[in-house]
């Protein structure tokens, strides 16, 4: 294998499945398989593997809850554990929450209405392996479409997550500010995307595939792509 | 004084109850083969004022009817009692 | 006579016809069958005759009424389904639900072609903003299209909102749904052949909705409650699951036919496939996977959501049911294709329901209204008005701009995912949407309208523009139109005056179709909207799906640019009948709407269309609601830019600036295209009417658009 | 021996409730002045096979820890009987 190689795990109900998959081989030109949750294990050779957008078991329950409880989650957790990435979008960071690769739970908007709309986020850090095409400040513009975005944490615990630095993207305004009022959906310090310990699971609610050409509004979301493959590349080569 | 009323809704009878479902399914799958059936509705506290208790459950049964409850899809029912912080 | 054909909703001479046809008295079950299935809502009584009138022919259709969806041609083999279809008597009585299953209902229409569905449009009609209960039910009907659209990963990219009284306890809910379809890949319903099987895939039956159809065919009574057992609850999540796996059994060849479950369910789909097929068709009741013990008439009626009916060979069963087991649908084979014509329910094996097919699902007779011009239709004439000064045009342009129906629609459409599957090009909030086709490179462009205030005043010539309005922004974008759907929503066509005006809505609707070549190829019609307190003013909505000239990018309606001139082309004036003006600032005057002149829209077209070709302006829009005031108004906060007008060239009475009614347009051109632009609309009224500024919107010298009324409009940019 | 647990899930202390609140504030407008204090959580009834009582406790304890409930952002109570139709 000498390019990276995504896994999307389809869910019941994912429906930006095939919008990641079109994204990453428009940006990166390379591999994708949209892996159906039943199965056991990931495709040999995965390198990324993402849990995608929708509305996995019609977020009935808890979002999120029920996909956390399918069959290809061992495997995932055991990708993660390897030390390879792991990004969950959206429904999928939802669901990293529930599985208990990630902490935290993701609530109701503040607002109580469904937003989709594009919004921006800062880059908190560029030394993961799915940031390192972005320069940490910068100002990225990209979509949200979520009912449940707002991050929690008890407030101890998220006192803990910001000290170890592991917000990656937070709401801010077209010029970089953060608050308040440019947090779409109330969420604490304007979290948007935050990331493991280890470094190689993030789950945000931006989508990044919604960003990926010009002739949709936004190519920001593009670098991710190309960082996580280049990060797989120089894991490759050592 | 301060009464709290407990209130449970959920579908009517032969209504589809879509989250019910989906749940009761995914109970199966993950080993709870022993359950029949699941119904998922909403269970709402509040805590009101009122002079007696008789009042206090009136008013929260016409909580129901003006906004809690869709009573075309949804049933439900009230219980009233003393609040004990 | 038995008393109960009555109760069933059929009149005493639909009752003589079927005792004739049969030879016999219906059994009961039957009775019931035959009462939804004659209803208004599936048999289209009242209107099959004037429908028949609708051109649907054309260069770009593959498949015109008739059919689940129509297609138009996008090229290289691929077409684009499309159809509307309202669901307002159920968004009445439960806002949320009922407009939900809308949506559901019509992305089955689309899958049933074998269409993957890629877009979604509302077309809501509200009542007042000021009227509590009418703002619970709009809130309500927006979620209901958000909580299903989102969940099921369709874009709603765009629709139309409007506001007004006569909707207060009848607000319309008008879904419309496109799908893209390989055509040498699409589905039919008429291709169904004896001894193959009928395969029901999706949800469990259940006592939901039952009669839903016949429900959608008289008005509503008063007490709303009594409505009960039609309100059907939707399961966005189980849809999603249908779509993927109908789509999958299509990909593997193995759909011979297909219909969705609508009104009156298993009834209507395999008697449809029956009838539209020529063949017979036998359903057994006791196949059908229920939720709870039902009766067979109910079993044949329930509209539970989210079910296909799917006609296949015998040897695909096992295919098709691992893969229907794989997305964890219930499935079952119900019954078989006949030969012998007749539609058939057993139950423990005896026949409860032995009818011809064709009497079923498409024998009722069809009815004929008494007709007759109401005396009160407005017969007011264009009176000129006095000029306005410049501090009377921005008093009514603030007016007008604070008015619900001209604001601008985030509130709405950000409660929905119109970015989902990642091919929307121009997202709701401007004049017209456009998706991208991966599969050919190509842009479709969609429009939706409706006008009440217009057809009411004059119903042909309302109709005509309503539709024209779908038509321009299309044009001015860059898209050919390639044909239109639509819904008439009218109230009762049994009162003359009523059905006189639904008449003439539909000849001005034919009349568009026919002299611009835009053809009707799939719609909907939903009579009866009234309660006791009211009806509705008459609503026909229209939809129109345009191609994109692949070479150009669509011309937008708010692109900014630094330096340059705006030019009106079109008369110099527009009529104020049914306008914005009339009805906010001057209501109770009656003006003479405008007619309509087929060669002056065609000319309007052509230029227009030129335009983005030859790329000689930057942005444009066409004038509607509000008029030229308005238009320009849009086009400064959206843009943010500035617009100095010249006042010797425009005329400063009512009908210049806030006029409406006909092909006319603002254009903002760089000045160095200007000589291009003119070339472009040479033959065509053109005026220079302004120039770009750095801010506000002036007209001799004063501002019309200060910083308060720029406020909370800005809408949202992409 | 077929058993109903009946469980009530709401929102842990110190979890924003969005929802109670709004609740809370469109009872105040529509004319409730007297309502201090809403919550809203979920009611899910769940039908089951089990031997004895004590296990079915046992099996709809184990769901809520599984399945049902979030244990960082929700509380629940489980009730267990026999069912009777
Ligand atoms: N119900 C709706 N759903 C989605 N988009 C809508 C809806 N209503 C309006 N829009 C969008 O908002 C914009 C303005 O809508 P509207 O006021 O109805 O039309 P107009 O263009 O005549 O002002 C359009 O871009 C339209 O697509
Ligand atoms: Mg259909």
């Amino acid at each position: 294998m000498e390019t990276m190689r995504t896994s999307v795990i389809v869910f019941p109900g994912s429906n930006c499945d095939r919008d990641v998959m079109h994204a990453i081989s428009a940006s990166t030109g390379t591999m994708t398989d949209l892996v159906w949750h039943e199965h056991r294990t990931l495709p040999r050779d995965t390198g990324l593997v993402i849990l995608p957008g929708g509305f996995s078991y019609g977020d009935y329950l808890r979002c999120g809850a029920m996909a956390a409880k399918s069959p290809i989650i061992d495997a995932v957790i055991k990708h993660a554990s390897s030390g390879l990435p792991v990004l969950g979008i959206c429904n999928g960071f939802q669901v990293l929450t529930e599985i208990g690769l990630l902490p935290g739970a993701l609530l109701a908007n503040t607002s109580l209405d469904f937003i989709c709309d594009f919004c921006h986020v800062r880059v908190e850090r560029e030394d993961t392996p799915f940031t390192g095409h972005y320069r940490k400040g910068e100002v990225l513009r990209i979509p949200i479409a979520h009912y449940e975005g707002r991050f929690y944490l008890p407030e101890e615990q998220l006192r803990t997550l910001e000290e170890e630095g592991l917000v990656v993207f937070r709401y801010c305004s077209p010029e970089g500010v953060t608050g308040e009022d440019f947090t779409p959906n109330g969420s604490p310090n304007g979290i948007a995307g935050i990331i493991n310990r280890k470094g190689n699971v993030l789950g945000m609610m931006p989508h990044p595939e919604r960003a990926t050409e010009s002739l949709l509004g936004s190519l920001d979301g593009a670098p991710l792509w190309g960082s996580v493959n280049s990060w797989i590349r120089g894991r490759l080569g050592e | 004084m301060t009464f709290l009323a407990k209130i449970l809704v959920f579908p009517r009878e032969g209504v589809l109850d879509t989250q019910g479902k989906a749940v009761g399914k995914s109970l199966n799958r993950i080993g709870f083969g022993s359950v029949k059936e699941v119904k998922v509705g909403k269970y709402i506290q509040v805590l009101l004022e009122a002079v007696t208790e008789a009042d206090a459950a009136a008013a929260a049964e016409s909580m129901c009817g003006e906004l809690l409850v869709n009573d075309l899809i949804e049933d439900h029912t009230v219980q009233v009692g003393p609040w004990k912080p | 006579m038995r008393p109960d054909h009555r109760a069933a909703g059929l009149s005493d001479a639909e009752y003589g016809e079927i005792v004739r046809a049969l030879g016999r008295e219906p059994e009961h079950a039957e009775l019931m069958i035959l009462g939804v299935m004659w209803s208004e809502h599936c048999s289209y009584k009242s209107t099959r005759r004037l429908l028949s009138t609708l051109p649907t022919n054309g260069e770009a259709v593959v498949q015109g009424p008739g059919e689940n969806a129509g297609i138009v041609d996008i090229g290289e083999g691929w077409g684009i389904a499309f159809k509307v279809e309202s669901h307002n008597h159920p968004s009445a009585v439960a806002p949320y639900q009922g407009a939900a299953t809308g949506v559901g209902g019509i992305i089955r229409d689309v899958l049933a072609m074998g269409a993957r569905p890629v877009a979604l449009l509302d077309g809501l009609c509200l009542g007042e903003k000021s009227c509590p209960e009418a703002d619970a039910l709009a809130d309500g009907i927006v979620k209901g299209i958000a909580g299903y659209g989102n969940a099921v990963g369709v874009p709603t990219i765009g629709g139309k909102t409007l506001y007004d009284r006569c909707y207060n306890g009848n607000p319309l809910v008008n879904a419309m749904c496109l799908g893209l379809v390989p055509i040498d890949g699409i589905v039919s319903s008429r291709t169904a052949r004896p001894g193959q099987l009928a395969v029901l895939i999706g949800s469990r039956t259940g006592r939901d909705g039952i009669a839903g159809a016949a429900f959608a065919s008289s008005g509503l009574a008063d007490d709303t409650r009594s409505s009960r057992p039609q309100v059907q609850i939707g399961d966005p999540f189980v849809e999603k699951l249908l779509v993927e796996c109908c789509l999958e059994i299509h990909s593997k060849g193995l759909i011979v036919a297909m219909q969705d479950m609508g009104a009156a369910g298993i009834t209507s789909s395999s008697s449809e496939i029956a009838a539209k097929s020529g063949t017979g068709i036998r359903i057994d009741a006791d196949l059908v996977p229920l939720r709870e013990e039902m009766e067979t008439w109910e079993i044949a009626l329930s509209e539970s959501q989210e079910r296909m009916l799917l006609i296949a060979e015998e040897g695909a069963l096992e295919e098709i049911g691992s893969i229907a087991d794989r997305w964890q649908l219930d499935w079952a084979v119900i019954g078989k294709v006949t030969d012998d014509g007749l539609f058939v329910m057993t139950k423990g094996g005896r026949e409860v329901v032995s009818l011809p097919a064709e009497m079923v699902g498409g024998g009722c007779p069809p009815v004929q209204w008494p007709s007759c011009k109401p005396s009160a239709e407005a017969e007011g004439q264009e009176r000129p008005s006095d000029p306005l000064d410049p501090g009377g045009t921005e008093r009514c342009l603030f007016t007008i701009l604070e008015n619900p129906n001209l604001a601008e629609r985030s509130r709405i459409y950000r409660q929905y995912d119109y970015m989902v599957q990642t091919n929307t090009v121009v997202p709701p909030g401007n004049s017209v949407s456009i998706f991208r086709v991966r599969e050919n490179r190509s842009l479709v462009a969609v429009t939706m309208e409706v006008d009440p205030w217009k057809c009411s005043l004059d119903p042909f010539a309302g109709a005509a523009e309503t539709f024209l309005k779908a038509l321009r922004p299309l044009w001015v974008s860059g898209a050919n139109h390639l044909g239109m759907t639509n819904c008439l929503n009218f109230p009762s066509p049994e009162d003359p005056g009523n059905h006189w005006i639904l008449e003439r809505s539909v000849s001005g609707l034919a009349a568009v179709a026919r002299d611009l070549a835009c053809p009707v190829v799939s719609g909907n019609v939903s009579l009866y909207n009234e309660n006791p307190s009211g009806k509705i003013l008459p609503s026909p909505l229209v939809a129109v799906v345009g191609l994109q000239d692949c070479n150009n990018p669509p011309l937008r309606d708010r692109e900014s640019i630094e330096a340059g001139s705006v030019f009106l082309v079109g008369d110099i004036k527009g009529t104020l009948g049914g306008s914005a003006f009339s009805r906010i600032i001057t209501p109770g005057a009656e003006h003479k709407p405008g007619c309509y002149d087929p060669s002056k829209e065609k000319d309007f077209m052509k230029r227009a269309l030129k335009t983005v070709r030859k790329e000689a302006a930057s942005a444009g829009r066409a004038i509607a609601g509000g008029g030229l005031m308005t238009s320009l108004a849009k086009m400064c906060i959206t843009a943010d830019i500035g617009i100095g007008l010249d006042s010797t060239v425009l005329d400063t009475t009512p009908e210049c600036l806030f006029g409406e009614w006909g092909p006319r347009a603002v254009y903002l051109v760089p000045e160095r295209s200007t000589e291009l632009f003119l070339s472009c609309w040479e033959g065509f009224p053109v005026r220079r009417i302004g120039e770009i500024t750095p801010g506000g919107l002036t007209l001799e010298g004063h501002e019309m658009l200060p910083e308060e009324t720029r406020a909370g409009k800005a809408g949202r940019k992409l």
